[in-house]
């Protein structure tokens, strides 16, 4: 089974990486961009079979390591 | 916030955000009426104990602080002195450890950008940083995880910035869990005749606003950093600050590059409390009143109040009052930057901070009773209990076994894991990276000079004695400062202690700013920059608050005129060792009596400021006549860790002489007696001979060469097995 | 000679860089801001080490992506000289300039510390003042420096004799699983290389900061004699 | 318009990171996990109104700047 989790920075933490991004989309002329965020994207291939309890076992995974709740949310979603 | 639930003023609300009845009465009588939420809040940050010392001026006020060579001492945004050649030397220390144990990483990067931003504030590009860290033990199970957070928040700000990291301590004791302390130092070099202040002058001139865009970081941070922690640490979390170093060394090359201009009148940081603070010490300091239009302000969050503009502590930004007619000057630059530039406000003749917000006033506060009225304590003191009588010692280890374990113990450890995460090369004016010295050494551009930086303190001497632990870091540094060959000349402190309102803190606090006081007279080492980071402690398993030893970090710089002069601590083959200073074998509060006898017993050494100042100045000397090659001065771990750690440094084994007798052999090499040094030279009839002229104890100790250590009894240990019992620590404590 | 350094936003090891020139070749480069329109007239065009754009996003790609980067690559194709450090290596990387990629060091931290280098090339302008098989020690300081290529890259660079400089031991050892020995990671131990024309050269780690004995040693001395040699002939 | 790029190294890239992060959940005995990947996520906030339009944007963006084409590979979704 594989599942994905998304960690984003928390909505007003600052994104330096965001905001550097934005600058430079915008000197290349993207200049329909309005706001970038940038986060992590970490696919585990897991043996668990049912999605239910991936998606369980991914949460508990993300509180014990993969997240930092201080300054950092996340969704978790079952690719396949 | 949003204005539906904008709270109300009161008694209440004035105790949650930290201001105690009496001191909120004192509002009330300044204002004449009841302040608005935007003024408590103006309040409350610049009377906490982070913003106003409320707890220790008193004391702070006795450090000595002059000397001739001092240019500005305490009072501005970092101590001043005069190097020579028409430089000066910018530097203070700054700590984030509340910021810290909350997110490692942020916590330690932003304290790193905060520091850096004090230094070149003043006019001088920082050219060297350095930290001073405590963690909790090392088996406990934050430990490794703040340390791994802290290390790396503080290479990743200093590397991106280019300042070089060179040089700090690591300390590791049960009462820091869970409370680091990070206190990060900057040094930075500018023309003597062109530094800026923060004093803000001219009725009229604008108020500039450079860096990056304000949001709802670190709101309420700089009351939080005066607050005990408890289990409700974690919900204060979203106040979290993050660096962006980026902006932060573009922030650097603009300010500087418009300080090269007559544009800038006043010019200061926005640090802890952010914009009230800066905005109410410049006008402060200059006499002056201040109006700001919240408008202007650059701002990255949408419906921002005017209280969460005022005390928000968004990184990497600047105040500035410009000359009118140079604004436009100063805007180029800042575009070129590619950084906010905003004209904010101006200065105005009333002596009150007027802010207005949406065609509102928010506030509207007379500047001189917030700065005069600001509380002062003199907090009751008390004596700690004296420490437990050194008890039975029952030696079963020999000499060889007991070194090996003191080389992997927590403190003796090899730093490498650390310093090797810091970029200590960039600028390529460093002659002494972490390590390779007692002090760093940075070279000043374009001159011969070279600066000898460190950062000292021995946390248990403190606990056990704190007049003496005082003045024993001092006395480190300048030791440290000494055993490359440079002059001390003055003192950025970073003085971190528990709750002091608890009358045994503040005997600790009175007592350690004492001894500071003794040493600094003494040796002619004046303080003139520092801070203070109180309430640090932690709950332990029962709910008990436990205080962080008494941690007075002491960061000593110093200066030699010819960096080719300069010694490090690595042996020479062929060379004698020779100690100078006396050897008493002082076992109480030692590593060794801690490590291998299980015991934090009896008193710290004691310390004679003559016999330092002597046995230095002679050391000195001999450094810069070319009799001394290289050095090292005897502290943690005694004499026998000291030779093996310039073993370590050079990878040149040596063979010790047959100790003093009169003195059980443990006493001789791990004692701590204090005012010796480990010299190398190759004239040692020419070195012996000018000791005793002087009287100085002197004695050949060792031999350089070969690839082991070689003991009295032929035992020899190979310098590999040394190196592997100093750099197992870190990687068993980081494994995982 | 007339040397160049182009400085672009986070860019902080210019000011080494020009030191080692002045301190090795006594002469001073110009230092060339990245919003400038046209390259003024240089022999070499350096690419110093620092944070551009903060390293953000990745390493050198918002650079890479800079207006200036492609008078450079004219400048390039034209035959020019371009020397890439660190930063300026991963720049040259992401330009397309150079082959390859700088992944995150194998060991996920920063690493500030000594390596030796062993020279694989000495018939380059930047090599040209050691000896094939030479051993120097140079400082490197870096996060992203663990060099990737693909299976082809690798055997085209390889082939063609493109590599210059690898991590080694100080006897001139090279074994790429040893991360004693190769502390970033790299594959095939590979810590710089040089483009087709033999005049576009990318290397990770800082002879520059390792020019004057009082600094530690004069290892890193030889890249700017040979560049100097090269150039003023 | 909202659009998520996720940009993953290729096949056959050596992912220190998921590596480092698979063993880590091994030792927090998380050993259903089999493989771990480590990627990034840029949301980019745009003014383009058709999701076709905000696809095609992103992509050229992907390409221009935000992905490194010898290593990475990426997707992009239009979230709203
Ligand atoms: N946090 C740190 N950052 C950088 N260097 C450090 C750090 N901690 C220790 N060091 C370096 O490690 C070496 C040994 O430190 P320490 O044992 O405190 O020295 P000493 O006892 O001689 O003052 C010094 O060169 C010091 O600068
Ligand atoms: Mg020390």
């Amino acid at each position: 089974m594989k599942v994905r989790l998304v960690v984003m920075l928390k909505q007003g933490v600052l994104d330096p990486q965001g905001k550097a991004i934005n600058q430079k989309l915008h000197n290349l002329e993207f200049s329909e961009v309005q706001d970038v965020r940038v986060g992590k994207v970490i696919d585990l291939e897991l043996t668990e079979t049912s999605s239910e309890k991936a998606k369980q076992r991914t949460t508990e995974m993300a509180q014990k390591l993969l997240v930092n709740g201080v300054i950092e949310n996340f969704e978790v979603e079952v690719l396949s | 916030m949003n204005k539906k639930q904008q709270p109300i003023v009161n008694e209440k609300l004035a105790s949650e955000f930290g201001l105690s009845t009496e001191e909120y009465a004192k509002v009330l009588t300044i204002m004449g009426r009841n302040p608005s939420l935007t003024e408590l809040g103006i309040f409350s940050v610049m009377w906490s104990e982070h913003c106003s010392y409320k707890s220790s001026r008193a004391w702070l006020k006795t450090l000595p602080t002059k000397a001739p060579w001092v240019i500005h001492g305490p009072g501005e945004n970092a101590g001043v002195v005069d190097i020579g050649q028409g430089f000066a030397a910018i530097f203070k220390m700054e700590s984030h450890n509340h910021p810290s144990f909350i997110e490692p990483y942020q916590g330690a990067a932003t304290g790193v950008g905060g520091i850096l931003r004090d230094v070149f504030t003043m006019g001088a590009r920082p050219i060297a940083n350095l930290n001073a860290l405590r963690f909790g033990s090392p088996d406990h199970s934050s430990t490794r995880h703040i340390v791994d957070g802290v290390v790396r928040g503080i290479g990743g700000y200093g590397n991106c910035v280019g300042v070089p990291t060179v040089g700090g301590e690591v300390n590791f004791h049960s009462s820091y869990n869970g409370n680091p302390l990070v206190n990060a130092m900057t040094v930075g070099v500018a023309r003597k005749d062109k530094i800026f202040l923060s004093a803000a002058a001219g009725i009229g001139n604008p108020v500039i606003y450079v860096g990056s865009k304000t949001g709802r970081d670190g709101i309420h941070g700089a009351t939080m950093a005066s607050a005990e922690f408890d289990e409700d640490a974690a919900s204060k979390r979203p106040t979290v600050q993050v660096g962006d170093p980026f902006v932060e060394k573009l922030l650097i090359e603009a300010c500087l590059e418009l300080m090269e201009t007559d544009a800038i009148v006043a010019i200061q940081d926005m640090g802890a409390a952010g914009l009230t603070s800066s905005a109410v010490e410049m006008a402060g300091k200059g006499g002056v009143g201040i109006e700001l239009d919240l408008d202007h302000v650059p701002q990255r969050e949408s419906h921002m109040t005017a209280y969460e503009m005022m005390l928000s502590e968004s990184q990497e930004r600047m105040l500035m009052i410009l000359r009118p007619d140079r604004t436009d000057v100063a805007k180029q630059i800042f575009e070129k930057w590619e950084l906010d530039f905003a004209i904010i406000g101006h200065l105005t003749d009333t002596g009150h901070i007027v802010v207005r917000h949406n065609g509102k006033i928010e506030a509207d506060i007379p500047l001189k009773p917030l700065a005069d009225e600001a509380p002062l304590y003199h907090r009751p003191t008390a004596p700690s209990p004296a420490p437990a009588p050194i008890g039975d010692l029952k030696i079963e280890k020999s000499i060889e076994e007991t070194l090996l374990q003191l080389l992997g113990c927590a403190d003796l450890a090899s730093r490498a894991w650390i310093w090797n995460q810091y970029d200590s090369t960039i600028g390529g004016q460093t002659v002494y990276r972490p390590g390779k010295a007692d002090a760093a050494l940075v070279q000043v551009d374009k001159t011969t000079i070279g600066l000898a930086l460190t950062t000292d303190c021995t946390p248990r001497y403190c606990a056990a004695n704190a007049k003496i632990g005082g003045a024993q870091a001092v006395v480190e540094a300048w030791r440290n400062i000494t055993a490359v060959g440079a002059k001390p000349l003055a003192v950025t402190d970073n003085l971190n202690f528990g709750n002091p309102e608890k009358p045994e803190v503040m005997g600790q606090i009175a007592d350690v700013i004492e001894g500071m006081k003794k040493a600094c007279t003494i040796l002619d080492f004046p303080v003139v920059s520092g801070n203070v980071s109180l309430y640090n402690e932690t709950r332990d398993q029962e709910g008990k608050a436990v205080s962080v030893l008494p941690t007075p970090a002491i960061g000593g710089l110093g200066v030699i005129e010819d960096t080719s002069k300069a010694v490090g601590n690595s042996l020479i083959g062929g060379c004698e060792l020779v100690i100078i200073g006396e050897t008493k074998g002082h076992l109480g509060q030692t590593i060794w009596l801690r490590e291998i006898m299980g015991q934090e017993t009896g008193a710290p050494p004691s310390i004679d400021l003559q016999t330092e100042k002597a046995n230095g100045d002679f050391v000195r000397n001999e450094i810069l006549n070319g009799n001394i090659l290289a050095c090292h001065d005897v502290s943690d771990g005694g004499l026998l860790v000291a030779i093996t750690e310039m073993v370590l440094a050079s990878n040149i084994g040596c063979t010790l002489d047959v100790p003093e007798s009169g003195m059980r052999p443990e006493a001789y090499w791990f004692g701590e007696d204090q005012a010796r040094y480990v010299v190398v030279t190759s004239n040692k009839d020419k070195l012996l001979q000018n000791a005793k002229e002087k009287n100085i104890p002197a004695r050949v100790i060792a031999y350089a060469g070969g690839d082991g250590l070689v003991f009295p009894s032929g035992s020899v240990i190979t310098i590999a097995r040394l190196r592997e019992a100093n750099n197992g620590f870190f990687t068993a404590l980081m494994k995982g | 000679m007339k040397i160049g350094i182009v400085v672009f936003p986070g860019i902080n090891r210019e000011r080494d860089m020009v030191l080692a020139f002045e301190r090795v070749t006594g002469h001073t480069p110009t230092i060339i801001w990245h919003r400038e329109t046209h390259l003024p007239k240089v022999d070499l065009i350096v690419l110093p080490g620092g944070f551009s754009y903060g390293d953000y996003l990745r390493c050198g790609a918002m650079a890479a992506h800079s207006p200036i980067m492609q008078e450079i690559s004219h400048f390039a194709k034209n035959g020019g000289y371009v020397l890439g450090v660190c930063n300026g290596f991963q720049i040259l990387t992401e330009a397309g300039l150079l082959p390859g990629a700088l992944l995150p060091n194998a060991s996920l931290r920063f690493l500030s510390q000594d390596c030796y280098l062993r020279v694989e090339r000495d018939d380059t302008p930047y090599t040209n003042g050691w000896k094939k098989g030479d051993v120097f020690l140079t400082p490197m300081a870096h996060g992203d420096g663990n060099y990737f290529a693909d299976t082809k890259t690798l055997k085209m660079l390889e082939d063609d004799n493109r590599i210059v400089f690898r991590y080694a031991s100080a006897s001139g050892k090279v074994d790429p699983q040893d991360q004693t020995l190769n502390p970033n990671g790299s594959i095939n131990a590979i810590a710089g290389i040089i483009s087709e024309n033999g005049r576009i050269c990318g290397m990770m780690p800082h002879p520059e900061d390792l020019v004057d004995p009082l600094m530690g040693g004069d290892d890193g001395k030889p890249l700017f004699q040979g560049i100097m040699e090269t150039l003023t002939q």
